[in-house]
């Protein structure tokens, strides 16, 4: 695990925090799921908590944020409340996109969540546009896309880091690597399987993390934020990462990968790793994980009651914003 | 007779022309030995192994564009896209290269390639995951495009689709697939370009687009109880399309309505109201209808979904209407 | 009044405007100090620089995708296609992204984007430089589709498009492109949705879309000879379409013939012939004829290019078939 | 220069006179256009010949080959007679594409042109296509794309290459690297100009030869074929060259490149330099080459008749061959 940064305790559990409230909201929405609350498809975040976080707590709402069918992490980590990501996946017009989008689509300009796909590829060439704004209007915003090692097989993968190695814009690309495309390895997927490395052959910045020592990430996010800013250009952060449960809710989670090393990953579950570090360094005590937890796990029970009392759109309005006027 | 599922039909359509040519083979993401995200290809990797059943990383242009010059050297590729929506990507590939190989090589090049995927709005599945888009490639020339409403028919045009030597898509709805019907053990292929008459009838007819068949004989069961006779036609095939069997109907009916899940503006309805003022003007008793679903992308809220697409009481309504004018 | 190209007429349009909003900037190939292909930027780099005048690698689904992302955040991209063929790459960000993104985010996203691109049959182009596919943009919601007929609805219509904060396609027919016209000093917009009368007449409606224009009015000028008096009718924007006016002169004649370049199947004539149907039904003294270019790609041999595009004889032979009716 | 190999002097003239038949055909394409004899566009490959001719020598006409917009070098390289690339390129029923293709869409299966495209990329997924079937079929064949340095920074070629390493596919890669596309220096466009390093990160078989240099391609090639007929998969071969003409008859070519550039290249011109190390070898002597230089004058000069006098296409067959039935 990487060494500590010069936080404050309060950044330090900050980040624990976040992951806590995007593990729970997860847990939540999977148990929603499984009780017929949701009526489309859910993709968690689970073990991964430690990127999205260590990414966006970097960020301003004025920085634009893209990202893909497995969401839900960055828009609750880009500051998107529980209760409006929720409230979407429930299909109700208290939604992040006001019940039309649902687990793939999450809107929230306000915050700079400028939207997840449920296509694979789009979020990395939309943010190095914003990486374009950011550089026209010289607003000293950046421009981050989260996407998946399945990704950066795809041609706007090749098309997208081009762009920004070739103008220098102040684009964030993350990759969650966690080794499997739906139920494909990535080590058949290519034969290169080091995004870092892959990255680099464009001419741009690139490092590989452990992308469950949210420390690890956020450091690695810091340099890249900042290089970004000062007119440095664009980094790749590879963040090597596991998903702990199926692909998508309701999904079998057999065959494709081994019993052992779900285990061995569990073991590594980024949230009860980063607690007992920062224990065992001191930087916090039970008491104050305790308190984390109590305010987490009300601020998620007050999400699905706002949830489930909230109401349905209206038909009648099915068509509408498909134009500005 | 033996009753299966329209997947299992169209399942065991492909089995049976692997077994057949030996130079068939699939890809798609999945389609190895997970069978298939909708089980479309379940149990044939057991059968034919990994070269004739290849799971792919997320290129949808690679895959097909790949396909494209597998087909002109010998192969006979079937492109499995899961989600049809994922075709989209690969639209120049199809458009420039596949729909027009043929033609550019003064028929000398053969384009042996069926590329299939789940249409349709349904299931809260959201925008990105409930496009038609077929109108498009009946509007392009060089694709051959069908649609078949039930297991009978899935199974003898894939057959059809999987012997010749043109493109084709192939669309299966994603509220038919688990849909049964009557399908016979023995072998038989039915050809392009002849619609099937579901229900004859003499005061009113209705063109039917796949998922809206079943809807529209709901609403005809009802009118029925009222002694209104409604000839039902399913196109199957949109491309070649059975227009004489349409002009045929309203010579004996006077009237027609056309009811398609998809857009009305440049839509099948379109095409059809268009010919048979043409060639049927003297025959109308009453102008062509259309009933559409909404012109809009697709919202994922169940109440929001429900409001795009037609509905037994709409097009019930819409008949009465037709019979009205 | 002076008189000037097409293209310089369209040039015009958007030097005036990127003088007027710094945030727009145009990407594409060759469109920076070489001016673009078609000279569509000729002088604009040296005026406003590489930042808003960006060559660009070969990559249509990366810049299209780029400039989603930057018109999402403050920017106003404009891609200059050069060969409107070379869309088709990029279909997927187009269809999936730019035409829904106002959609998904229930209006909080703008998306202030044009795409222009030269279109048409000509030249001996053959099928991979002559492509007109707009039919496909009208049977899709989110996109707005113009395709002027003239310098000065060139100019008028694309400063509309560039003040507005939706998707559009501005096509540029390559036999227009030098074609010259009157075009005013003083600044002007045309809206959308406006259809230009070109001629007034009372024995039949023609709608001439785009490069059809010019040919019916040759038709119309022998026809007038023999004292028969054509209206003629250019919509301008196909999406959105001014069906009114095409109402009000099928009332005033009771024929109407629509003539297209492209495809007719599921296409503008289609479309146009099914609205007048239910519309106007009664004013209709004969049936709805459509006159469209061969259903075919497109040939390179001027002997075979030229027997794929209507010419002005059989528009003329159209319209007495029409008028025989 | 490499060393020599170990060839018959048939072999090494052999060389010499195919890229000698290019370069005639080329000088006489450019002259007819010159003359309006070629209505449509012209992309020569002249100061490029060394690239077709050393890979083409090692493959048979059951080897595929797909080419792109510069393709005419191609065609003749794999056995298509000069008088059908001159006969399609004046429009002619006679033209290797029977007048339908022109420059950019020539195809002759029986000898294994697989098509040239006007579309940058498609080819080098054709190629992966036609490795694939190879396998398959196990038919001991090689798919081979050429393509230009510009589409190596395209999607196509990061999915392509991608899908030919993970499966092995046998397939030649051939990165014609002339430094610019169009007017966009290759330098701009991207931030790494070494194509082979860039494929050697997809863990395939790369090397960069000078590819003005018959002698090397023809080694680099060679080992490429064999390997992949030997089930060691794909490899790609970047040939730094430069075109020494204009990006298309009668385009301008100044202001993009500098006069000593161009003369320094012209200096490296891949035919007289071999002529020249023959003679200095003592493999051949002048009269060898005289009497090489007077057979295809001869050849270019009967083909040159043989287009004039060549009929053009039958407009009625316009619309042909768009489906095999
Ligand atoms: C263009 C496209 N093709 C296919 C899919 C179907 N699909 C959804 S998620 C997924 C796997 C994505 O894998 P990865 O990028 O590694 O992300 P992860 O799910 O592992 O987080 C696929 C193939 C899609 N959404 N978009
Ligand atoms: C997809 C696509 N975009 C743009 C073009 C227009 N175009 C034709 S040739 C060319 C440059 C190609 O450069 P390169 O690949 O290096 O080949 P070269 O011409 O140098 O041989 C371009 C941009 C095209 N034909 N296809
Ligand atoms: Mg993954
Ligand atoms: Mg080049």
């Amino acid at each position: 695990m990487s060494q500590t940064l010069n936080l404050e305790k309060e950044q330090y559990l900050a980040l624990y925090r976040q992951m806590l409230e995007i593990r729970r909201t997860e847990e939540q929405l999977a148990k929603s799921h499984q009780a017929g609350l949701i009526p489309g498809a859910c993709h968690t975040y689970v073990g991964e908590e430690a990127i999205a976080t260590g990414v966006c707590a970097h960020l301003t709402p004025d920085d634009a944020v893209f990202s893909t069918h497995r969401g839900h992490g960055h828009a609750l980590a880009k500051g998107v409340p529980p209760k409006e990501v929720i409230a979407e996946l429930f299909g109700r017009a208290t939604g992040v996109s006001r019940g039309r989008g649902g687990s793939m689509h999450l809107f929230s300009p306000e915050v700079g969540l400028m939207g997840t796909s449920g296509i694979v590829g789009p979020c990395i060439l939309q943010a190095t546009g914003a990486g374009y704004s950011s550089k026209l209007l010289d607003n000293g915003t950046v421009g981050v896309a989260f996407f998946g090692d399945g990704a950066s097989n795809n041609g706007a993968f090749h098309e997208g880091l081009n762009l920004a190695a070739i103008w220098d814009l102040p684009v964030i690309f993350v990759c969650e690597n966690n080794m499997y495309a739906t139920e494909v390895a990535f080590s058949y997927a290519t034969r290169n399987t080091e995004v870092a490395e892959r990255a680099k052959t464009y001419g741009m910045n690139a490092c590989a993390v452990d992308g469950n020592d949210v420390l690890a990430v956020y450091r690695a996010a810091g340099e890249a934020v900042s290089r970004a800013r000062a007119g440095y250009g664009p980094t790749l952060i590879e963040g090597k990462t596991y998903r702990t449960r199926a692909h998508a809710e309701g999904m079998r989670d057999a065959g494709y990968r081994t019993a052992d090393e779900l285990d061995a990953w569990k073991q590594r579950d980024p949230i009860s790793n980063y607690r007992s570090k920062l224990l065992t360094l001191g930087v916090a005590s039970d008491s104050d994980f305790d308190h984390i937890e109590a305010e987490v796990k009300s601020l998620i029970d007050d999400a699905l009651e706002f949830a489930k009392n909230s109401p349905y759109p209206d038909p009648t309005t099915a068509a509408e914003f498909i134009f500005s006027t | 007779m033996r009753e299966i599922t329209f997947t299992t039909a169209a399942r065991e359509a492909l089995d049976e022309e692997m077994e057949r040519q030996p130079n068939i083979f699939v890809v798609g993401e999945g389609i190895g030995a997970r069978g298939g995200n909708f089980n479309t290809t379940l149990g044939l990797y057991e059968k034919y192994g990994p070269m004739r059943l290849r799971d792919t990383p997320i290129v949808e242009r690679g895959f097909v564009g790949m396909c494209a010059g597998a087909a002109m050297t010998g192969s006979r590729p079937v492109v499995d896209f899961m989600f049809f929506d994922f075709i989209l990507d690969s639209v120049g590939e199809l458009v420039n290269q596949i729909a027009k190989m043929q033609y550019m090589s003064s028929g000398r090049l053969k384009m042996p390639l069926v590329l299939r995927g789940c249409i349709g709005i349904g299931g809260a599945s959201a925008t990105h995951h409930s496009g038609n888009y077929y109108p498009i490639f009946v509007h392009l020339p060089g694709i051959k495009v069908v649609l078949p409403s039930n297991p009978y028919d899935a199974k003898g045009l894939f057959k059809t689709a999987l012997r010749g030597d043109d493109p084709v898509l192939f669309l299966e709805h994603k509220s038919l697939l688990n849909s049964k019907g009557d399908v016979p053990e023995e072998e038989y292929c039915i050809p392009f370009g002849q619609a099937a008459i579901v229900r004859e009838g003499r005061h009113a007819t209705v063109v039917a687009i796949g998922s809206m068949v079943r809807k529209t004989i709901e609403a005809c069961d009802a009118l029925a109880k009222e002694n209104i006779s409604v000839e039902i036609i399913d196109p199957r095939t949109l491309a070649p399309l059975d227009i004489s069997t349409i002009l045929q109907s309203v010579h004996k009916t006077g009237r027609l309505l056309i009811v398609d899940e998809t857009f009305a503006p440049c839509g099948i309805g379109a095409e059809i109201a268009a010919q048979v003022m043409a060639l049927g003007f003297d025959d109308l008793d009453a102008p062509v209808q259309r009933l559409n679903g909404l012109h809009t992308p697709t919202p994922y809220s169940p109440v929001l979904e429900a409001a795009v697409i037609p509905n037994a009481d709409q097009v019930l309504q819409s008949i009465r209407d037709l019979l009205a004018e």
